[in-house]
């Protein structure tokens, strides 16, 4: 009843095995044509969302955003896309001609293989890996892979200094990513998306709200998004890693960085606020679909607020605050938690574990919502010291700095 | 299925190649990355075996765990002397760093 | 092993999407080379030296730091998968090595091997 | 035996693990054998799954190629001033290339000796990763390597630390 998903693969392999084919070539074709949807859902959704971010961020900042090319300039990005189709893909001098074309490549791969775990909808999911988590963070670190390999092929100063940067900056907040990965992992007792997604009866963004807003800072840096967009500085690296890459070339970076942005939303929602999960959408997996993408949609607006809204950090600071407040909160959240989750359990017993209602997950998440605050608190109460300290180190090398120029106009007077 | 020599003629191979790699080439970086080789064989040995011979115990995959460990830590103790070594004489050729040689 | 059929359909696929236009593009798309054009960007002005300048060791540390605690998703991610089945005893076993890691963290931080300098 | 599409696959991530071994050790250009590093490690994760080990692969890319890749890469950025002019083999190559071909040999003699026309015992069980969970910190499991693993880790990071930043 209403699964369309399953209506249509088990028809469509009726099909092709009622016209002669091998069931497992039936097989093999329609997981083909579901991963061909996949892959350009991910890519041609993103002609809407790049129109609907520069209209949002534009509305935003008082301004009007694109409006000359269809109503409301919809039809912008594809007018983008057309000229930088027939632009030329210039190679500088000195490039390394096969991973200079292959670092784009393998960035939006990275991307478009993150989908292959994502849970649209109860029945909707390409594969439910045993190891779906773990699966998408492997991949995605292959993203960095690809940042490397631009910023060493280009021949170019600041793609190199842009490419070590981005990398000293990817692989430090991949740290509490993993870390609070680990949540929703611990929770459900298992690595499959599918299962995480089925086990939030209530949403484990509620649960544990600390562990949510680490992890989305996190995917926010990693992501390269402002406040932490240092991966294409303009103004200290010129462009970054990117800076020879022309025409379309420099087009399908430009969507991996963009497909990043929403895939990152998809998985906030998936792993953090339900899902597919809503009403009746246990019944009506289509419905699910319907939810999943409204949530992840309501992400990407906040990520958009963000960039809006906050202005750079700078690179010391975005890696201070990643070794020295990010991952040392969620080592402490992932001691509390256990220690205290399993306490819980084997204070309550067997019912604490039951994840099949509301009502049974409700103990569960009460206690880990009062460890979250606890936690939540002191590092509010932490992040208030370090600032102090941050601030007092400053103001004295301020003293010291005044009393140099004193010193120096004193000598120029003589 | 594939046979499971196959696997192993593969490990064997790639095992082969990191022990060229070692004796043969002249950058320190060049030697860790044939050592990297050699101890992925390994691994590639350990799995195929656990996968035919014991899938449902747990030694072959423990095993394998414990080999990336140590391989991480080799890397990252090796890669900091090679630095270390760098910037005090200007080299990363393994014949060049004699100062012990008797 | 046949769920990850769509795994590798999929990396065919999300491989030949941008993989095609590229192609085409170097093919089809204009292509005047020049001295000019083709030299490295830096802002108009021409490039001096190697583009191999040196690297700060600092860069290195970080990925290092980052590869200890990468290690650490072997042994935790099964621990975690099991947690919900774990006696105490086992839990406090897990805590333990998360401290351990965390004496890591401390060690380096105490070191400055966290400054971006 | 029947040419399937696991044959296939398994050919191809044979091809991949080899020339990538095969590119690592003759390549002149240092990154360029680093790539080819990375080249040998993704055919690896490849038959990794292939062998029903699907937790191996993940963590093979996540730890091999996502991390000490990028370390070696590294490394070889930071230390690159006099490479590539130099020769990429010492004097002693023909004699390593017949010791490794003679390890060669002798493996795939023994191998082809001994281990052909094995079957399976049986089937891999759908929760061996929740099993390696609870053997990680269960006595009679791998308590002890499992401590003394995270004991070693800290002993890396602080021998390199110390030695790289003197």
């Amino acid at each position: 009843m209403g699964d369309i998903f399953t209506t249509i693969s088990t028809f469509l392999i009726g099909l092709l095995t009622g016209l002669g084919v091998d069931p497992l070539l039936a097989h093999i074709i329609v997981a083909f044509l579901g991963a061909f949807l996949i892959a350009n859902f991910v890519l041609l959704i993103l002609i809407v969302n790049i129109w609907l971010e520069r209209k949002v961020i534009g509305r935003m900042q008082d301004r009007i955003g694109p409006n000359r090319v269809g109503p409301w300039g919809i039809f912008q990005t594809i007018a983008d896309l057309t000229k930088l189709v027939s632009k030329e893909i210039i190679i500088p001098s000195g490039a390394d001609l096969v991973p200079f074309m292959a670092a784009p490549i393998v960035a939006v791969a990275s991307v478009i293989l993150v989908w292959a775990v994502m849970p649209l909808a109860k029945t909707a999911i390409g594969t439910d890996l045993n190891i779906g988590v773990l699966y998408m963070v492997a991949v995605s670190s292959l993203g960095i892979m690809s940042i490397l390999l631009a910023g060493w092929s280009s021949n170019n100063k600041y793609a190199l200094l842009g490419a070590f940067r981005a990398v000293a900056m990817l692989v430090s907040y991949e740290v509490p990513m993993i870390l609070t990965l680990m949540v929703p992992v611990l929770l459900s007792g298992s690595m499959q998306m599918g299962k995480i997604v089925s086990d939030q009866q209530i949403w484990y963004g509620f649960s544990m709200p600390v562990a949510a807003l680490i992890f989305y800072i996190a995917l926010t840096a990693e992501i390269g998004r402002s406040p932490f967009d240092l991966l294409e500085a303009e103004s200290e690296i010129v462009a970054g890693y990117h800076i020879e890459y022309s025409g379309f070339a420099f087009a399908i970076f430009y969507a991996a960085e963009w497909a990043h942005a929403f895939t990152v939303s998809a998985l906030m929602a998936a792993l953090f606020f339900g899902g597919w999960q809503g009403p009746f959408a246990e019944t009506i997996p289509t419905l699910g679909i319907v939810y999943f993408m409204g949530k992840t949609f309501l992400i990407y607006f906040m990520s958009m607020w963000l960039r809006a809204t906050l202005p750079r950090v700078r690179i010391d600071h975005t890696m201070s605050f990643c070794w020295k407040f990010l991952i040392p909160m969620s080592l402490i959240l992932i001691t509390l938690v256990v220690l205290v989750d399993k306490l819980a359990a084997l204070a309550i017993g067997e019912s604490y574990l039951d994840t099949t209602t509301m009502l049974a997950m409700t103990p569960r998440s009460l206690a880990l919502l009062a460890v979250n605050l606890v936690t939540g608190a002191f590092a509010v109460w932490w992040i208030g010291v370090m600032g102090r300290r941050e601030r007092e180190r400053l103001a004295a090398l301020e003293i010291k700095h005044v009393v140099i120029e004193t010193s120096a106009a004193g000598q120029q007077a003589k | 299925m594939i046979p499971l020599h196959w696997y192993l003629l593969v490990a064997a191979g790639m095992f082969a190649f990191g022990v060229y790699g070692v004796l043969a080439r002249r950058n320190a970086v060049a030697i860790l990355m044939s050592i990297e080789l050699m101890l992925n064989a390994v691994n590639l040995n350990l799995v195929a075996f656990w996968r035919y011979l014991a899938p449902t115990q747990l030694n072959g995959q423990a095993f394998a765990i414990f080999v990336f460990t140590v391989a991480a830590a080799e890397a990252a103790v090796g890669l900091a002397l090679i630095i270390s070594i760098y910037r005090n004489r200007e080299t990363v050729i393994a014949e060049e760093i004699n100062l012990m040689k008797w | 092993m046949s769920e990850w059929t769509f795994v590798a359909l999929l990396a065919v696929i999300s491989v030949a999407l941008p993989a095609v236009p590229i192609v085409a593009g170097r093919l089809l798309g204009p292509r005047k080379p020049n001295k000019e054009k083709n030299a490295t960007y830096e802002c108009g002005v021409e490039t001096v030296g190697d583009t191999w300048v040196q690297f700060k060791v600092q860069y290195y540390v970080f990925a290092l730091v980052f590869l200890v605690f990468d290690i650490e998703v072997i042994f935790l991610y099964p621990w975690a998968v099991a947690y919900n089945q774990l006696t105490l005893f086992g839990v406090f076993a897990g805590i333990v090595f998360i401290v351990t890691l965390a004496e890591a963290l401390v060690y380096a931080w105490r070191k400055g091997a966290l400054e971006w300098v | 035996m029947a040419f399937t599409p696991v044959t296939f696959v398994f050919l191809l991530m044979s091809a991949f693990a080899l020339g990538g071994s095969l590119g690592v050790v003759i390549n002149r250009n240092l990154i360029h054998a680093a790539m080819f590093l990375m080249l040998a490690l993704f055919g690896m994760a490849g038959l990794f799954i292939l062998l029903e080990a699907s937790f191996l692969a993940a963590v093979q890319i996540l730890v091999y190629i996502g991390a000490i890749s990028v370390l070696i890469t590294i490394t070889i950025m930071v230390t690159r001033r006099i490479m590539g002019t130099t020769e990429s083999v010492n004097k002693q190559w023909p004699l390593a290339a017949i010791v490794a071909a003679m390890i060669a040999g002798t493996l795939g003699f023994v191998l082809l000796g001994r281990f052909q026309n094995v079957e399976p015992v049986g089937a891999v069980p759908d929760t061996y990763i929740a099993e390696m969970g609870k053997a990680l910190v269960s006595h009679q499991g791998y308590l002890l390597p499992f401590e003394v693993a995270s004991v070693l880790l800290l002993a890396a990071l602080i021998g390199s630390i110390v030695v790289a930043r003197e």
